[in-house]
């Protein structure tokens, strides 16, 4: 199970910030993310939402470990 | 180097204080405060989300990148997350280096970075309502002074 | 808007507690504390001569100068006179504004000022003696950024 | 009388800081100072030097009143 952490809007939108989600791959993992909520699967694929895999930024296709933690993160504000 | 991320208020006098202990070859200490604004009462609140273990490290990394352009002697970024009443302290940099120009522009710079591409994300709660806050233009044009 | 001279040592942290205090409608504090070096021991210490009710004087035109160039809402300068030793701190100057870039443009400004053109005269007792110090080119062209 | 105050090398080349001079101009006074050391004198009146009477930089010739405060101020190194 990989632990999907969710921040800024991308939580609001959600309606939650933290869960647990069966998946092999990133791109399972976001096909069962969008089946289960359409407008959070559109949102985590727009342009400017990154995507860290173990609090490492990735592009495209990863493979998750079993206890992968993957953070989809909307575009940084600054503090 | 010292980087932190804080959910409790701090006062940023008692950094300046332990920072500026026992130096006797520095010569130069910048620091900087940023504060929460109440825009005459349309900013209630600020609320800022980091990802801990992430943001932090991303700080780290560009502190060792000032360190290293500056020629710093040392460095210390204290940032405040979750919810910030006006007038409470968001973010405290201090550098300190031999010289007053490393000095500034490596607290310049980090302020640069933290203010536009650091991983924060940031409401606003005002008097009308809670918005999320995206970097300004002006935020942008800072960053891309060092690039 | 402060200005003062002290011939006692001062500790920049509680000085900048009381610059951020009670403070709704500032963004930014920057601040920068210059200290004294020790050189590796060449400095054994610094003396600082001022001309009260000049130097101040001269401090506070530069410093409403700054006031009215970079829009702050408040600044503050604290120099040490007389003998000063390493890891001291000689100056202190803190300036509050709306955003960053002010802040940090005009505290910048200030200690070039101070560095170069203030009416101070700086002698320092080394291991070698004695000697009277004159600014630096370097002091001479920062100042000339401004000009 | 004058109070006359030296600054920074001027004062440790005169021995003094801080003394009173009858003269009611400017020129009376650096006559009567060097008059008595003639190496201050030339210090006194060397480029870069300033002087400020009450507490103003002047420039050239100025009267001095009975109570007037002359400084001379050599180049000034900053803080």
């Amino acid at each position: 199970m990989a632990r999907v952490l969710l921040f800024g809007r991308l939580a609001d939108q959600a309606g939650w910030r933290d869960r647990s989600v069966e998946a092999r791959d990133l791109s399972a993992l976001r096909a069962a993310l969008a089946d289960e909520d359409a407008g959070l699967g559109e949102a985590l694929a727009a342009p400017g939402v990154q995507v860290a895999v173990d609090k490492v930024l990735v592009r495209g296709e990863a493979a998750l470990a079993a206890s992968a933690e993957v953070a989809f993160l909307p575009p940084m504000s600054g503090g | 180097m010292k980087i932190a991320l804080t959910d409790l208020p701090f006062e940023p006098g008692a950094l300046v204080t332990a920072f500026c202990a026992d130096r006797s070859e520095t010569g130069a200490v910048a620091t900087f405060v940023g504060l929460a604004r109440a825009e005459q009462g349309a900013a209630a609140a600020l609320e800022l989300e980091a990802y801990p273990g992430f943001t932090d490290a991303a700080i780290a990394e560009i502190a060792a990148k000032a360190v290293a352009r500056f020629h710093l002697q040392d460095v210390q970024v204290v940032h405040r997350i979750g919810r910030i009443a006006p007038g409470e302290a968001i973010v405290f940099v201090a550098t300190a280096a031999g010289h007053r120009r490393e000095a500034f522009e490596a607290c310049d710079f980090l302020m640069d970075y933290l203010k536009s591409r650091a991983p924060f994300w940031k409401k606003e709660h005002g008097s009308d309502g809670v918005r999320w806050i995206e970097p300004t233009d002006r935020d942008r044009t800072d960053a891309q002074r060092w690039d």
